[in-house]
């Protein structure tokens, strides 16, 4: 007999099997929240190769990956740690050439992301228009003409990523994702609906039927789903709401580590590297002071 | 009777200043690390604008936070909210269309005519500084917004004849080009750590019109790396009142997070503020 | 001292001021469901003109509109009363030439109310390619070629109707509209962004606080939002998923009341021009009988 | 073992029959007055394809109703799903891009080559008969899907020569006409109240497939407004088994709503069925 659904739940390891040296993976997260960072981290571990990230707002995984050699090419709208100031590796690496960064305007990033979910070859914006942003990636963004006003305006060209990365609240095994209070942010509501492959982490398998008992919750459906891996404190240092705040400490110190080659080098051997696990990764940040501390959002 | 405040800083006139451009018909969406507009949102809506109406983070519609705290993008900031206000199809429609028609940004390199570029210093592809990116003020620029910038450090660095790259349309090479291009509004108002600046409005330069109390005219032209428009008469900022200050000391900022925006200000390295 | 937000609370008769003849509405609702007939009513009470009405699903309000000769042009994927049949007076008029019918597949009409929300002249669908549809309006549908692929996709023009016309669960006295479970159907979605008049009718005017209490059901916020008018049963005989079913017995009257002109006109009569008011329709209908009989969704 | 069911009408074979075509794999969602492959859904969910995706209502994924009744558009059918799936930016989006694969489709007229017309009879400016409108089959003829037809009136008026409008794009003209326009799958089987056809591969003419008990290759080769392609041999519809009797009858739908898709069939008057 044919299985009712397919369980997908697996563990970091096997689920970053998913994505690909060369791969394009669109990469959720802002400044200091919500980013898949646990699944960052094995990546890292796993020593992918070639990846173009695409971010609405490139934050501190993006910076770790860049400072890792993960990286080739950027997509994103802005790249830096919020209050904490520059991602120091991704400036760096712009500045020595090891990289290339494509910026968007977040309007026409996420035109390029609606149109490759719709299966259509772009869709148009006004925004942008007049502006130096354009000229710089002439192969996915051109002016053209109403054809029923003649006016002006920015094709912005499909773009389907091959896995897109996330963390959420709780999902049930075939992979039916809920956020609370529901999914707002572009990123997780354009990223899982363009990409061709979805992993998503989250605080908690639940039941199926809890999913059912909280239809309103669910943001993104099973049959879109590839990867559910459970890590609990997933998005540590960013915030996961309300659940957990960011983690100051974490970040001042990677801001402040990071403003050398080898202080983040240090970060990422300490941090990333050499924790065998997450729960060696969540002790090392400082263990049981370290989940309190996030407690706070002040 | 309104009591002018004696006892201010320039943080808060510089919050004050833009609180006193917001209307009771305003609808005000804020984006990152935007302490001190966030902060003039919540003076405007406590003092002359209690009909404004303020889009949190871009998603709390008219959201009550309390006091400022963590992060202005944080959904801390979306408590007790009317909407949480989808932002691909909703927030960037109405953003998109003109019903969100006010906007604060600020960046890097401002010219005289107003443009924005919070991207690059030199050569996009070889960059002498690369910054961290245009974010929403690159849509927020051609998409005919009332404009206002702030500016925590007036000096001839951020202030330049012309911007190395064009992120954020503003008058563009100024007189009609703004308008030719079909662009709606633009930058109004120029709010810095010197005194605040408006545009002239047929060449679209910019005019100083008034300079904070202890800054010279001298002063501000000196730190500014084009040549500003100055009228005969330039008026000292006008100061807040005790009101204000109460307001936004006591009650909107009493942890001070508007002061994180200027330059070695102590950075909290503690989630136990 | 200005006030703090506006209160747009008014009366069924008042709220219809807002339109006016010749105006594009964009009306709400499914064959058999969730649509504000109470204002429809009004409105045909107030005898307004050459309306062109916008639906995704066109039903029973555009057929009495029709028949009491509000419409002179319908754009709609279609029309009928679901399983009651055909909307006869829409068939009628159509065979008659007394009003227009513009046919759009739906992602072509979503495509146009779309792009008119975001100010955009248009946007692109692959809906309806190599089908007759597009050929009937050159004038707001056009084949244009990807700039990028030369794939060919259909140009949708940009339509912002006048007023959109809604019925909801719950709203608050400043316009913050809810809906239970959320905002689902693409009308409910997409009309009241479009518009650029917003009237809603609502089941209930709660208090703000409880708006504030439950945000997550919130659709539309109170800035886009003209006018609010609490007609509890506003929607019958359509129904209002949970709170009452469609009612069939009224659908069937008019079904087969319908079939001729003389007796569409005495059900127009009958239900919509002589009561006075909301309370006497409901009356008319069948008073407690009929308000006991939608409480059933079988 | 399975045992064939000797009691059964017209209605239930066709249920039975598409329930056959589903596929554990697919992901099909419904439109308005759809007993008939809601219950071939449900039914299909019940025995061979378990995993099968239904998004009730185009709304409610994988929900589990009972049994049906009301409107296959009705909330009511969204009962126990996982998500509700927001029209416009969700379900459009799967559908445009081809996650949604499967749909049924029904309509006034189908020719040869399975297109279909259920806008008007006649001239669109003028016509003879103005029907409700192509609706989503208007979508789903150009959006690469592979479509199930299904009619209860298999009669000349219904299958003609010709379409008068194009609403839902079938294989167009036949042949490679439809690969030529960029469009992946299409028709691939009509069930009638008389028989199953499918499209010979080339061709792509509708062909019979099978007849349903009691309907002679005669009968509905006259019943049918075009040339039919019609095999040497043509076996008999594969009646349902017991089981599949018993689900869809005591089951699924236990008030019988499938039989409202058929003329003459009373219609329900009263909420209080």
């Amino acid at each position: 007999m044919v299985a009712r659904k397919k369980d997908k739940v697996m563990t970091l390891v096997d689920a970053v099997q998913l994505i690909h040296d060369g791969d394009i993976i669109a990469l959720q997260g802002m400044g200091t929240q919500m980013s898949p960072l646990a699944l960052v981290r094995e990546i890292i571990r796993s020593r992918k190769r070639d990846l173009t990230v695409v971010m609405v707002v490139g934050g501190i995984g993006l910076d770790w990956m860049i400072a890792a050699g993960c990286v080739r090419r950027v997509l994103a709208i802005i790249v830096n740690l919020d209050e904490f100031g520059m991602a120091n590796a991704f400036r760096r690496a712009v500045e020595a050439g090891e990289i290339e960064m494509e910026e968007y305007t977040e309007h026409q990033l996420l035109s390029r992301l609606s149109a490759g979910s719709k299966g259509l070859p772009f869709l148009v914006t006004r925004s942008g228009l007049g502006a130096d942003l354009i000229n710089i990636h002439p192969e996915t963004t051109k002016i053209i003409e109403c054809p029923f006003t003649g006016q002006k305006v920015i094709a912005c060209r499909a773009l389907e990523p091959d896995v897109a990365i996330l963390h959420a609240h709780r999902a049930d095994l075939y992979g039916n994702v809920q956020f609370f209070p529901k999914p707002i942010w572009t990123d997780v509501d354009v990223f899982p609906r363009a990409a061709k492959k979805v992993i998503v982490t989250v605080e908690e398998i639940v039941e199926n039927e809890e999913i059912r008992r909280t239809p309103i919750h669910t943001g993104i459906p099973y049959f879109k789903v590839d990867a559910v891996v459970e890590v609990p404190y997933g998005a540590h240092p960013c915030s996961l709401y309300p659940n957990y705040s960011f983690d100051r400490v974490l970040f001042q110190e990677y801001a402040t580590m990071s403003r050398t080659v080898e202080g983040t080098r240090q970060f990422l051997d300490k941090y990333i590297l050499e924790p065998a696990s997450h729960a060696e990764y969540l002790q090392r940040v400082g263990g049981a002071e370290a989940l309190l501390r996030i407690r706070k959002w002040s | 009777m309104t009591h002018c405040a004696e006892d201010y800083t320039i943080d808060e006139l510089m919050v004050v200043t833009l609180a006193r451009q917001f209307t009771n018909d305003d609808i005000i969406l804020n984006g990152t690390v935007s302490f001190i507009p966030v902060a003039a949102i919540l003076l405007a809506r406590e003092t002359h604008a209690p009909g404004l109406t303020w889009v949190a983070g871009a998603v709390g519609v008219d959201a009550q936070p309390g006091y400022l705290m963590g992060n202005t993008l944080d959904p801390t900031m979306w408590k007790n909210c009317v909407m949480y206000l989808p932002q691909w199809e909703d927030m960037w429609s109405y953003v998109h269309r003109g019903t969100l028609e006010t906007f604060c940004i600020r960046g890097a390199q401002i010219d005289k005519y107003g443009n924005v570029n919070n991207t690059v210093i030199g050569d996009y592809y070889h960059p002498k500084v690369r910054l961290p990116g245009s974010a929403g003020m690159g849509d927020m620029g051609s998409l005919d917004k009332r404009i206002f910038i702030w500016s925590t450090t007036h000096n001839r660095r951020t202030f330049v004849e012309r911007v190395d790259f064009l992120g954020c349309v503003g008058y563009l090479d100024g007189g009609d080009s703004r308008e030719r291009l079909g662009l709606k509004n633009g930058p109004q108002l120029v709010v810095t750590d010197l005194g605040v600046m408006d545009f002239e409005p047929e060449s679209k330069r910019m005019r100083l019109k008034s300079v904070h109390r202890g800054v010279t005219v001298e002063h501000l032209r000196e730190q500014t790396g084009f040549e500003l428009i100055i009228p005969d008469e330039v008026p000292e900022t006008p100061p807040p009142t005790e009101r204000e200050i109460h307001l936004l000391r006591d009650v909107i900022d009493p942890r001070g997070m508007r002061k994180l925006e200027f330059r070695g200000a102590g950075k909290r390295a503690s989630n136990e503020k």
